[in-house]
């Protein structure tokens, strides 16, 4: 299988201090890979880094062969490589389809916005119902909702998701999980950051296990072993619980 | 202990080095007053933008209150003029709560409807002729008195008193700042929110500065009415008495308790006395570009950056 | 008495649509921007004298100085806002004292370039009287930026909530990052609206010549009242602009009529106050959910 | 010798556009001073006052430092008065015409001179009302100080004469005065129009009154209307407008003087001078001849320079000067003149009248 | 009883979020309030801090009516509150944001309680430093705990407040809690998604769905509940 993104030995972080530690990671075409990982670990850290929202101050990322490195976020998304960030991500001021529209502003989406819409709102009816309210009055899950009905305007190749089940209902988690198996059936690339470990595992090809800003763990689902995942997890945890002892 | 050493440096400048060097120039003592004058209300301001997170375009509503108020009880009543200036400031303080519907507005709507009520207060001004005058406004206020043989009138002797009123301005700022009224009133800024669902009473606390920095803008402008003998309404609420302190605010740093006396010295300062010799009429085309371009270059003001320069500069000594 | 209230509401309503143009650049860079463009007034008067030279030194129609205004102010407001960019801490606040500067420096210039005499168009054809229907009067330069600011706001409306530009526009401004991932360049989108208050400052430039007098010192109160205006409109509402506008020069119109011209401005003042305190958020502004 | 004078005067700001013309004025004092006086030269040393009350002192107190002997200049009473005040304070003469409230020479300053005042302005206008045999008016006037004291003025005499008069302050922010002259046309139906403001508001006045078209018999006003600046930007507003002015359009000039002054104006800034240009170089000529005979007896720091102006009368441009103890030129009496098709005539009084008002006659 | 809603309703132009809604929560009571997307979980927690205006209904808390009780008065009288998108006083730091919230909310200070509460919140690491507002969503999330808590509350409203921890950081979230509970006697009302965690903890859950009370009863009982099933959890247990 063709590796769609390679990432290779990325430092990155915020103004004064690092968080990402020479992570080196790649998602191959078609397929789900997942990132799981204590909290504060770097998962979004290392998306942000990839979209370009913050960046590298060392190493390398490909996206099909090429180099992205210090291409800006709009052109990646125009290339086809998107992030469905968390819900506090949402355009808070305009409509709720104001919102899922400007999801398909790229030229390439523009002709299909309206059909897109369509299908956004069959998936998510809450948000049907809501259309014309402003996008800030929504629930916590409702906007979790939204951004991942405007992701879906995108038709991208390559999809990073960040924590989708965030504040969702159960029922809702099986229902974004569902999707998400359903545009993998549509040959997209996935790349999933889940704290529901046991529903995201289900769905998952590759997992990786980010800790402390670096990869502790990279396996295939099938060869994943429940037990020495909680482990890894708990090393932090041990570490840091030491209080409570 | 070095902070303090620096300001016993500063304020033995300010009240000796100062007279002795320029204190038969009445020119340079005059610019001087007023680059202070603006630097108390610049104090003033940045207490309600900083703290209160209320950004208002209106301070002249309360300097040109103060000035009325102070120069008509000293015309009218025959108060003494120092405690006149007092009563200024308190009336002011007390015309603020006029102002008080407005603490429920936010950002720009409180900034406007401030100048509304200057603007109101203005016009208030022309029209109450039986009071102020109107138009006309009110010539030969009186000045400064003489005290223990010291003519307080004298362009030095405003000096000195505008001096005190600055220091006394930072002074409250400093000790509201410092409490946790200070830290919850700097909270409230943008996550008003979240300091009410912790007991904070927003609005009592909003006020409660609004009051103060209202006293504190009208002293200024009291002072300035017995300094300069003279109030019209279009003086008195000059809009100019609130752009100039905000820009002087902003320009020092406002979020810092010396940055608005900084802002104020130096953008006056160095307008009267460089950019007019250098350009006798538009220097303030100067002006306008050194206000850009310091904002360009150190967006938190001049004082941050100039302590950042030095911060750097004693780190470059340490590591050659 | 009907006359004189009929002709008063219609002068009011022909100075809310000239008002309507003088706010409308400011309340779009702020609506969108959340930066005050303290010097758009200047950016007004600047058109204004752009089409005074073309009048008195070409001979042309004040109108058909419309492109080299439109040229000039808007490649002004892009510069304005490229240096914005450059702010990178606190930039709302420190906008204010950019756009101060740059207003001191065109204020300055321009009294520089042009002198302080006062500058009106001197053609005709603007100032001449139209009578509608025996009883209401005006000048051909008011029904024309009338009609003309009421299809801008139509205009400006429909590009803001309808056109693919306007939403990236408001999305960059609710979230930047955000907007980034939905494919978006916020430089581009913000040039744009900087260039667009530009040529919506032309326009109000040019009826600002063609219908009222203007000098050097004249900028600040036009931003002033741009700015009143905007906040009256409630923040990003562009059909709030018209409307808050119209309120206001009616309001001025009917106290100059009943009352006196002395108080127009006490009664417009207090008229912003009273909705302010009725409508925290102006005629057209949202409230944000809370908790 | 040379001697030093200084002149604070607004060059930028509102009133920029004034202090431009006054300031055009003195140049050309200066300039005649120094060609004919043959005993001492003047350095005129400008600073420009922004339009503000305080650096307007502070300009004082620059030019005391710098050594000026008196000073002239300023435009505004608002400004005019913390300036004089602080040039009483430094025991020097302040002498101006850009001031004219009353009040300034209420305050029983030693050193304060003026040229002009209120009252000049306000009996031109009732003057040349008698005349026209006017019985009714409309006052429209800016609520600015002197406009506003002009027009008190104004309805005091009217008032006293038995005539009519409506008043309609204004605030100088106003740009649309048809509902004004609305009111006008419908309810106050005067023989007269009276405008007390500034150039803008008169061009506004005009405008609305051109759209609305009230049924009056004359229109009038105060400074800076009746100017050839006026009449070359505003020809189609102006035409059988009345205004104050010192001298007629084109000027004829007779007395010697009167040339001199005329030749050596166009020389500098080359154009026709206009009033503010006459009045600042009246109030510079005066100041200077003080000063120089001050100077010569070695009185200058004993009050030398009021004793010189208040001790004789003066012939000036304007006529016969006289100042009396608190500084005001008692003779002050603005003449009346009248747009005529690019001509400013003047109309009253008669002795100096150029040409026959045209009457009843409006622009409209 | 701490805290009685009677026929509460909460309505946002025609949209009504919660509907006629009544419950009571005891002293020291472990309550969970869970419900699907939009049902009104939130608006509940606001009318109960003062945040939404009930259009109907009454609410006492310890024995005061909350009508009319401003936001303010009802931290001080005990009712702590986290939110569900964080709050944090952003230009503050975690120490002042718990200052802030002690003196505000108790009337006076007490450091040392402070520092436990940042050992319980594990911010300890970051008290002083940075401002709240660069903090990780978790972090401000359990800040958000932290300043409820510097209040000295009687009642803690958690909305939401483990939402994004990984099931480990759960537990251990729980645990700290469970302990605030017994060390400073608090009651508990929270919101969470997690069927797992809060079975485990509530004694008692609540189960809104569009605004509507639907159940209130044991963990066991409700999510049995076929209609909790169909709207809620879609068969989903512990
Ligand atoms: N804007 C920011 N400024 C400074 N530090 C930040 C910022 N955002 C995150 N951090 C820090 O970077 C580290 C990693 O955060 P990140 O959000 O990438 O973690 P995460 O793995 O996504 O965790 P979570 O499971 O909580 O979402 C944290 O220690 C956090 O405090
Ligand atoms: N200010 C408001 N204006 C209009 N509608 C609102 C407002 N606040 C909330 N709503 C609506 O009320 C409903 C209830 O919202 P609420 O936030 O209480 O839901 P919730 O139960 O907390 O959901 P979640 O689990 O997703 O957080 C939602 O559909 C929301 O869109
Ligand atoms: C005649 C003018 C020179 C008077 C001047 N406008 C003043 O304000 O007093
Ligand atoms: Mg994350
Ligand atoms: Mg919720």
């Amino acid at each position: 299988m063709a590796k769609l993104l390679e990432i290779d030995k990325v430092r990155a972080g915020y103004d004064a201090i690092n968080v990402l530690w020479d992570i080196s990671l790649t998602a191959e075409e078609g397929k789900l890979t997942c990132i799981l990982g204590p909290n504060g670990g770097g998962k979004t850290t290392l998306m942000r880094a990839i979209m370009g929202l913050i960046p590298l101050r060392q190493g390398a990322i490909r996206f099909g062969g090429k180099d992205i490195s210090n291409v800006p976020t709009w052109n990646l998304v125009a290339d086809g490589l998107t992030m469905i960030p968390e819900g506090r991500m949402i355009f808070r001021d305009m409509t709720v389809e104001d919102n899922l529209l400007i999801g398909g502003f790229t030229r390439r989406c523009r002709a299909n916005a309206r059909a897109n819409l369509e299908m956004a709102y069959s998936t998510f009816p809450r948000l049907k119902e809501r259309r014309h309210q402003l996008a800030s009055s929504l629930s916590g899950g409702e906007a979790q909702m939204l951004a991942m009905g405007r992701g879906l305007m995108e038709e991208p190749k390559l999809i990073l998701v960040d924590e989708p089940s965030l504040g969702l209902s159960p029922l809702l988690t099986d229902e974004v999980m569902a999707i998400l198996e359903q545009l993998k059936a549509q040959g997209r690339t996935i790349i999933l950051v889940e704290q529901n470990t046991h529903k995201a595992l289900k769905i998952a090809d590759h997992v990786y296990l980010v800790r402390g800003g670096k990869v502790v763990l990279s396996e295939r689902k099938e060869d994943v072993d429940m037990d020495r995942l909680h482990d890894l997890y708990f090393a932090r945890d041990v570490a840091a619980n030491r209080q409570d002892a | 202990m070095m902070k303090y050493l620096s300001l016993i440096i500063i304020l033995a400048g300010a009240y000796l080095a100062v007279p002795l060097q320029f204190g038969g120039n009445d020119y340079v003592i005059g610019i001087v007053v007023s680059a202070l004058t603006i630097a108390g209300i610049a104090v003033a301001w940045a207490m309600l933008g900083n703290l209160g997170g209320m950004i208002s375009f209106g301070h002249s509503a309360f300097f040109g209150v103060g000035a009325y108020g102070s120069a008509l009880l000293a015309m009218n009543a025959g108060l003494p003029v120092f405690p006149s200036i007092l009563a200024g400031g308190v009336i002011a303080g007390v015309v603020s709560i006029l102002t008080m519907p407005t603490l429920r507005l936010r950002g720009p709507y409180f900034a406007l409807a401030m100048l509304a009520f200057a603007e109101i207060f203005r016009i208030l001004a022309i029209e109450m002729r039986w009071l102020t005058n109107g138009s006309g406004g009110l010539l030969s206020i009186p000045r400064l008195p003489t005290v223990f043989g010291f003519d307080f009138g004298s362009r030095l002797g405003g000096y000195f008193v505008v001096l005190t009123l600055v220091l006394l301005t930072v002074f409250v700022y400093w000790l509201i700042r410092n409490r946790p009224e200070g830290l919850a009133l700097r909270a409230m800024h943008d996550s008003e929110d979240a300091t009410l669902v912790v007991g904070v009473n927003a609005t009592r606390l909003k006020a409660a500065v609004l009051v103060v920095s209202a006293f504190l803008t009208g002293i200024m402008g009291a002072f300035n009415a017995h300094y300069i003998n003279f109030l019209e309404p279009d003086y008195a609420f000059n809009g100019s008495w609130t752009t100039l302190a905000i820009v002087a605010a902003i320009f020092g740093g406002y979020k810092t308790l010396w940055g608005p006396v900084a802002g104020a010295l130096i953008v006056y300062l160095v307008d009267q006395f460089v950019f007019k010799a250098i350009m006798p009429s538009g220097h303030q085309l100067i002006l306008g570009g050194l206000l850009a371009a310091i904002v360009i270059f150190s967006p938190s003001g001049l004082l941050p950056w100039l302590a950042s320069r030095f911060r750097k500069e004693a780190g470059d000594a340490a590591h050659p | 008495m009907f006359d004189l209230v009929a002709q008063s509401v219609f002068s009011g309503l022909l100075a809310g649509a000239y008002y309507a143009l003088i706010a409308l650049g400011l309340a779009l860079v702020f609506g969108t921007m959340r930066i005050i463009n303290l010097a758009h007034g200047e950016l007004v008067l600047l058109a204004g004298y752009i089409a005074y030279t073309a009048e008195s030194r070409f001979g042309l129609d004040p109108l058909a100085a419309l492109p080299a205004a439109i040229i000039i102010v808007a490649l002004t407001s892009v510069i304005i806002y490229l240096l914005l960019t450059r702010i990178r801490v606190d930039r709302e606040i420190n906008s204010l004292i950019l756009t101060f500067g740059i207003a001191i420096m065109l204020t300055n210039g321009i009294l520089m370039i042009w002198s302080a005499d006062i500058r009106s168009t001197t053609s005709g054809w603007y100032l001449d009287s139209i009578i509608i229907g025996d009883t209401l009067f005006a000048m051909n330069t008011e029904i024309l930026f009338a009609v003309i600011g009421v299809l801008v706001v139509g205009a400006v409306w429909w590009w803001l909530s309808k056109s693919w530009y306007g939403r990236a526009l408001r999305a960059v401004s609710s979230n930047r990052d955000a907007a980034k991932l939905m494919g978006i360049d916020p430089r581009t989108t913000e040039i744009l609206s900087f260039a667009v208050a530009g040529l919506l400052a032309s326009i109000a430039g040019i009826a600002l010549y063609s219908g009222k007098v203007i000098e050097p010192s004249l900028g600040h109160s036009l931003t002033i009242k741009a700015f009143i205006i905007t906040v009256l409109a409630g923040l990003g509402s562009v059909p709030g602009v018209l409307i808050g506008a119209v309120l206001i020069g009616v309001a001025e119109s009917l106290t100059a009529t009943l009352w006196s011209s002395a108080l127009q401005g006490l009664v417009s003042m207090l008229l912003f106050l009273i909705v302010l305190l009725v409508m925290p958020s102006g005629l057209f502004g949202r409230t944000r959910r809370r908790g | 010798d040379e001697l030093i004078i200084g002149s604070q005067i607004p060059l930028t700001g509102s009133a920029a556009r004034a202090g431009m013309g006054m300031n055009e004025g003195i140049q050309v004092a200066a300039k005649v001073f120094n060609e004919t006086n043959g005993k001492h030269t003047v350095k005129v040393i400008t600073i420009d006052d922004e339009s503000q009350p305080a650096k307007a002192v502070a300009a004082i107190e620059q030019l005391n430092a710098q050594g000026a002997l008196a000073f002239t200049g300023g435009y505004g009473s608002n400004i005019i008065g913390p300036a004089s005040d602080a040039a009483e304070r430094l025991g020097k003469v302040y002498m101006t015409s850009g001031g004219v409230a009353t009040e300034l020479s209420q305050r029983g300053l030693k050193t304060f001179f003026r040229i002009s005042n209120a009252t000049g302005y306000a009996k031109a206008l009732a003057g040349l009302s008698d005349t026209l045999d006017l019985q009714s008016f409309s006052l429209i006037y800016s609520t600015r100080e002197s406009t506003a004291e002009v027009a008190k003025l104004l309805e005091e005499i009217w008032t006293a004469e038995g005539k009519k008069v409506t008043l309609h302050p204004f605030d100088p922010s106003i740009a649309d005065f048809k509902p004004v002259l609305h009111k006008i046309k419908l309810q106050d139906r005067p023989e007269a129009i009276a405008m007390v403001g500034y150039e803008n508001d008169y061009v506004g006045i005009i405008r609305a009154a051109k759209v609305l078209k009230p049924d009056a018999k004359a229109i009038m006003g105060t400074w800076s209307l009746a100017t050839p600046k006026m009449w070359q930007d505003f020809p189609d507003l102006m035409n059988n407008v009345y205004g104050t002015a010192p001298l007629p359009y084109p000027a004829q000039f007779n007395t010697p003087e009167e040339q001199t002054f005329a030749e050596a104006y166009k020389e500098m800034h080359n154009k026709e001078p206009d009033y503010l240009g006459i009045f600042g170089y009246v109030q510079g000529l005066l100041l200077f001849n003080a000063v120089a005979e001050a100077y010569d007896a070695g009185t200058l720091n004993s009050g030398g320079v009021q004793d010189a102006l208040r001790k004789t009368e003066h012939d000036t441009l304007i006529g016969k000067v006289i100042f009396d103890e608190s500084g005001d030129n008692t003779n002050f009496a603005h003449r009346m003149a009248q747009h005529q098709d690019g001509a400013v005539a003047i109309v009253w009084p008669k002795e100096s009248a150029t040409a026959e008002a045209r009457f009843p006659a409006v622009p409209w | 009883m701490l805290l009685t809603l009677d026929h509460v309703t909460v309505a946002f132009g025609g949209l009504v979020a919660v509907s006629d809604v009544s419950f009571s929560v005891s002293e020291h009571e472990v309550l969970g309030l869970v419900g699907p997307n939009g049902a009104g979980k939130t608006t509940l927690f606001n009318a109960i801090s003062g945040l939404a205006r009930p259009s109907k209904g009454k609410m006492t808390f310890c024995g005061h009516d909350l009508t009319g009780i401003p936001i303010h008065k009802r931290a001080r009288i005990g009712i702590g509150r986290a939110f569900q998108v964080p709050q944090p006083m952003h230009e503050l730091t975690v120490r002042e944001n718990l200052i802030v919230a002690q003196h505000f909310g108790t009337g006076h200070s007490n450091p040392g309680k402070i520092d436990e509460i940042l050992d319980l919140t594990r911010l300890g690491h970051k008290a002083n430093r940075d401002a709240a507002s660069s903090l990780a969503l978790t972090e401000q999330k359990a800040l958000e705990v932290g300043k409820a808590l510097a209040t000295n509350p009687r009642m803690l409203m958690l909305d939401e407040v483990l939402a994004g921890l990984e099931t480990n950081g759960k537990r251990a979230f729980m645990q700290t809690l469970d302990d605030a509970r017994q060390r400073f006697g608090v009651a508990l009302l929270m919101v969470e998604h997690d069927i797992e965690t809060i079975s485990n903890t509530c004694q008692r859950v609540l189960v809104l769905n569009f605004g509507k009370l639907i159940a209130d009863g044991s963990p066991e009982e409700v999510f049995r509940n076929p209609e909790v099933i169909r709207s809620y959890t879609g068969g989903e247990t512990a």
